[in-house]
């Protein structure tokens, strides 16, 4: 009992543990798995995350653009498209990704509300 | 004399008052818990909204309950306690006191548990039956300590009405220390009659969802929990004017204006204690079982009230006899 | 927790009902038949000391249906039971008289894999949800889900 | 009062998660009980068959949100051994820390809860406070707060730097020092000792018989623990005690998880001061030969199992999934009867369940390759039908 009145009142006395969220941020550690992003200059157009997503979120398009890689010039034929609300951050994309084009970053996801965007 | 009586009966402080002053300390209630917890706590409006949201939200009938009955029950809650309040001494003596009004406040205090009872039974919803027989189960349990400590002071101080008694202990000292078990028997009465924990039996969340409060919403939902906000200050209003003197100060103050404030602010002070002592019970404790308080309440409650009596007796004799 | 068993000790009491293998440092695996499983649990129960049932892992391996009982004791052993059952009649006793946790894995595995145990007091649909049609197996290697009727079997045409 | 059916669940607000208990009451006292866990299967053990060694894993890791990582490690071990891997210590070690972190935070959320259940909603409050530490560390070393995907077949994907093992060290004693509070407070809130002590008592032979396992099974003295018995990753190198009581009860139980907290503290500790040099992890072939396996894993709930077996290609063949909640029940079910309703949920919670674990709809069409859905028509459409038959019967 004696534990539980000095804890509430070391608690009375300091500050609150909450974080009032949108007033004060949490601090995102590095390496979070937030946000996946596709730098699209990056890409050769293996195709190799969107075989590796666990979620199907990647789905590769037609796409012939000339990219550089290593100071070589050479045409892709197809780029990643990302459904973000499918995504579920387990991060094999970047992690199978051999020209580190596809990443996530450091910043929380936005949430959704409709359907149609949320199951495409 | 007759619109100072409305005055006093309708904004000071009397309902008006009565209605704020509830809001005020359910907020202290909760930010006082919130912040022992760790948490924030609610903003200080925070029951106000919930109050007019609760007011404005749609009332909900449960399939073949007697409509009538199931508004009344609230109402009749409420007026119960807001009437008791009347007579609890506030600026000096309450202006209705008459021999015998400590035994009508605490039948008044009863009838907010009646009526979740009845709400519970009127429902016919199975967590809201086994939460109406907790309610008075358990009722049966606090109320014979609870009264017979609210009682003894009657006892010592010759009197009925709680002004008198107030006023008595002006010259004698405060009960709470000629009578400290009756006090404390008094506050835990207090607490098992709000229902707050550990005495949250007939609500208890986890196991039968909100007890009688079930199907309870819209403007039902507000007025209970105004009646329970209120029962709040009615009870620490009359624990305050038993134990510890009410607004009455222990010397004279020449001015009466001046005493009339001085005895306001001493009543603030004083239900803002035992509601400190409440809320921190609240939080430093859980649920008990209704058999557990069956066994504390008999056993230890009411046993060291009738000790307490016998103390009284004892000391009555004492000052009779020399 | 007492020494590994052997598989000489495994093989002396287990050995009439089947074949006896050693898999891993700590796992040995007996093969028997339906007809035997009971009496093999209980000698494992009396004379390996298995007090516990791990599992009972069920399978379809296309040809017929297998079920393995792995038990373990204070020994730290995991003896694995295995026995096959026929697909076109999937029936056996139950052992949850002498193992009691196996009543509810074998309502599991009655309700995934559509296989009767005979004699279980309470043998009730409990993982899938209370709508699922009768007759459908999920686990079962020949089930399908139709692609185009949302939930369970249930057909669009009942509408 | 007659005997009255309480409804348990599915939706109910002592329980987190769906299940439904019909229990039959007289008065106070429980006089029979009927369950249904069925509304929150997912078919992941079929799922599971359709896809491969690297997409499967985050699949497993969402069988249960809270031992996410017990999944991935039993199912990662089991494959790696049918596959005949050496996995270098370093991410034995790393595997080791995050299970144990997840193990500590699992606890500390145990013992919020279980407090909540018998409304002492303060040491709830800081428990749920302080497990926001072990939070922290997971985000900081794996990057999801929850479903970490640290785990891979032949190793773990995420490496420590040195400077997060000092900050991680840092932030120990803090946590350490509030354990230490915990148990004091455990044993000495009164409200908390009547509501735990006694209550759900299950006897050492109760306890074999029902096959109870982890913290339910060594709180009534039954020594079973299989980070010692069948030692995986790193636990046969680390110095450890298993926890026991002989109480038996909730309260017993609360004794051995508050214990097995200091312990893991202690792993952590000595995995984060004696972490191997080394790759940490190996490349595994993508086609598993055939085998089967049983492999085992102390989840914090208890003994997680799973069931492998292979077929010379790059999918199991068969998974099954025995979660220690569903091993539980039998005791659950056991120990209600003759108990008082306010016991329910404290009994109910001391086994800590883990529902979404035992019953795991998504209904995969041909090859899984697409989820069928249902329209909000066509499902309110298709519970009326349910109903109306339902109804008839």
């Amino acid at each position: 009992m004696s534990g539980v009145l000095r804890e509430m009142l070391e608690n009375l006395c300091s500050k609150p543990f909450t974080i009032l969220y949108p007033k004060e941020k949490v601090p995102i550690p590095k390496g979070f798995r937030g946000k996946i992003a596709v730098v699209d200059e990056k890409c050769i157009g293996c195709s190799r995350c969107a075989r590796v997503c666990p979620a199907e979120c990647i789905t590769m398009i037609p796409d012939n653009t000339e990219i550089e890689v290593k100071g070589k010039k050479i045409v892709r034929k197809k780029r990643p498209v990302v459904k973000f609300f499918r995504c579920i951050r387990c991060g094999l994309c970047e992690q199978y990704c051999p020209s580190e084009a596809i990443i996530m970053k450091c910043e929380l996801s936005e949430s959704g509300t409709d359907k149609e965007v949320l199951v495409q | 004399m007759d619109l100072l009586l409305v005055i006093y009966v309708l904004l000071f402080p009397g309902f008006l008052f009565l209605l704020a002053y509830g809001f005020l300390l359910q907020y202290l209630d909760r930010k006082i818990a919130a912040r022992m917890q760790a948490r924030v706590g609610p903003p200080l409006l925070q029951p106000v909204a919930d109050f007019i949201k609760m007011l404005g939200k749609e009332v909900i009938d449960p399939a073949g309950v007697d409509r009538a009955a199931f508004d009344a029950a609230p109402l009749m809650a409420l007026a119960a306690v807001m009437t008791a309040f009347l007579y609890i001494p506030i600026v000096g003596e309450s202006p209705f006191a008459f021999q015998g009004d400590l035994v009508l406040v605490l039948y008044l205090l009863t009838l907010p548990t009646i009526a979740l009872f009845l709400l519970g039974w009127l429902s016919r919803n199975v967590f809201s039956s086994v939460g109406g027989v907790r309610a008075v189960t358990m009722l049966f349990i606090y109320e014979v300590p609870f009264f017979l400590a609210l009682l003894m002071p009657a006892l010592m101080a010759g009197s009925w009405s709680i002004s008198e008694i107030a006023g008595w202990q002006q010259e004698h000292g405060w009960f709470a220390l000629l009578q400290p078990i009756g006090f404390v028997v008094g506050l835990i009465g207090l607490q098992a009659k709000l229902e707050r924990q550990p005495f949250d039996i007939p609500e208890a969340e986890t196991e039968i969802v909100a007890g009688p409060w079930t199907e309870l919403t819209g403007r039902r939902l507000a007025l209970m929990h105004l009646t329970m906000q209120v029962m709040l200050v009615a009870g620490s209003g009359l624990i305050a004017a038993l134990f510890l003197g009410g607004p009455l100060l222990p010397w004279n103050i020449s001015p009466a204006w001046l005493a009339t404030i001085a005895g306001f602010l001493m009543f603030l002070g004083k239900t803002l204690l035992i509601l400190v002592i409440l809320a921190s019970l609240k939080v430093a404790t859980g649920r008990i079982r209704i058999d557990q308080l069956n066994d504390i309440g008999w056993k230890y409650l009411a046993s060291a009230t009738i000790l307490q009596v016998g103390i009284v007796l004892l000391m009555d004799y004492i000052r009779v006899g020399t | 927790m007492t020494g590994l068993l052997g598989l000489e000790e495994v093989k002396s009491a287990l050995e009439r009902f089947g074949t006896v293998e050693q898999v891993r440092s700590n796992r040995i695996k007996v093969k028997t038949i339906p007809e035997k499983i009971h009496e093999a649990l209980f000698r494992a129960q009396t004379l390996l000391a298995c007090d516990h049932l791990i599992q009972i892992s069920a399978l379809d391996n296309g040809q017929s249906f297998e079920l393995i009982y792995h038990l373990t004791g204070p020994h730290g052993t995991v003896i694995a039971i295995a026995i096959e059952l026929p697909r076109d009649r999937p029936e056996m006793p139950t052992t949850s008289d002498i193992l009691p946790p196996a009543g509810i894995y074998e309502r599991q595995i009655y309700d995934l894999l559509g296989i009767v145990f005979t004699g279980h007091p309470n043998l009730k649909r409990i993982i899938l949800s209370e709508d699922w049609p009768e007759n459908e197996f999920p686990l079962r290697k020949d089930w399908k889900p139709r692609p185009k009727t949302p939930y369970g079997g249930v057909r669009q045409e009942e509408r | 009062m007659p005997e009255v059916v309480l409804p348990i669940g599915p939706q109910h607000p002592a329980l987190k998660e769906p299940v439904n208990f019909k229990v039959i009451v007289d008065g106070e006292t429980i006089v029979g009980l009927e369950l249904d866990v069925s509304y929150t299967h997912r078919g992941i053990e079929k799922a599971a068959e359709q896809r491969d060694f690297i997409r499967v894993i985050p699949l497993l890791e969402r069988v249960c949100g809270i031992c996410s990582h017990a999944h991935a490690q039993a199912f990662c071990t089991g494959i790696e051994e049918i596959m005949h891997l050496e996995v270098p210590p370093r991410a034995q070690y790393l595997r080791t820390i995050v299970a144990e972190l997840e193990r500590m935070h699992s606890h500390i959320l145990w013992l919020g809860v279980a407090a909540h259940v018998v409304g002492f909603n303060t040491l709830f409050m800081w428990t749920w406070r302080d497990r926001e530490t072990t939070q922290d560390i997971l985000e900081e070393m794996t990057g999801n707060r929850m479903n970490y995907g640290m785990n891979e077949v032949g190793g773990v994907r995420r490496d420590l730097k040195p400077g997060q093992i000092s900050s991680i060290l840092s932030r120990l004693p803090k946590l350490e020092e509030q354990i230490g509070k915990y148990v004091g407070m455990v044993r000495g809130e009164e409200t908390m000792l009547l509501r735990f002590r006694g209550i759900g008592k299950l006897s050492k032979a109760e306890a074999l018989k029902y096959g109870t396992v982890g913290p339910t099974a060594r709180a009534s003295g039954v020594d079973y623990d299989i980070r010692r018995d069948d030692p995986s990753i790193a636990y046969a190198e680390v110095p450890w005690k298993v926890v026991t009581d002989t109480s038996g009860d909730v309260y017993g139980r609360t004794l051995v998880r508050i214990g097995e907290l200091q312990e893991s503290l202690g792993i952590i500790r000595y995995c984060l001061e004696h972490l191997p040099e080394g790759k940490i992890g190996i490349p595994a072939p993508k086609v598993a030969p055939r085998g089967e396996i049983l492999s085992r894993y102390e989840a914090p709930r208890g003994e997680l199992v799973h069931f492998i077996r292979t077929n010379d290609t790059d999918r199991v063949e068969r998974l099954d999934i025995r979660t220690p909640t569903l091993a539980n029940w039998t005791s659950v079910t056991v120990s209600l009867v003759n108990q008082n309703i306010a016991d329910i949920p404290v009994i109910v919670a001391a086994i800590d369940p883990c529902l979404s674990c035992t019953s795991r709809i998504t209904i995969l069409s041909e090859r899984g390759r697409r989820t069928a859905e249902m329209t909000w028509a066509q499902l309110v459409d298709h519970g009326q039908r349910f109903y109306r038959k339902w109804g008839r019967s």
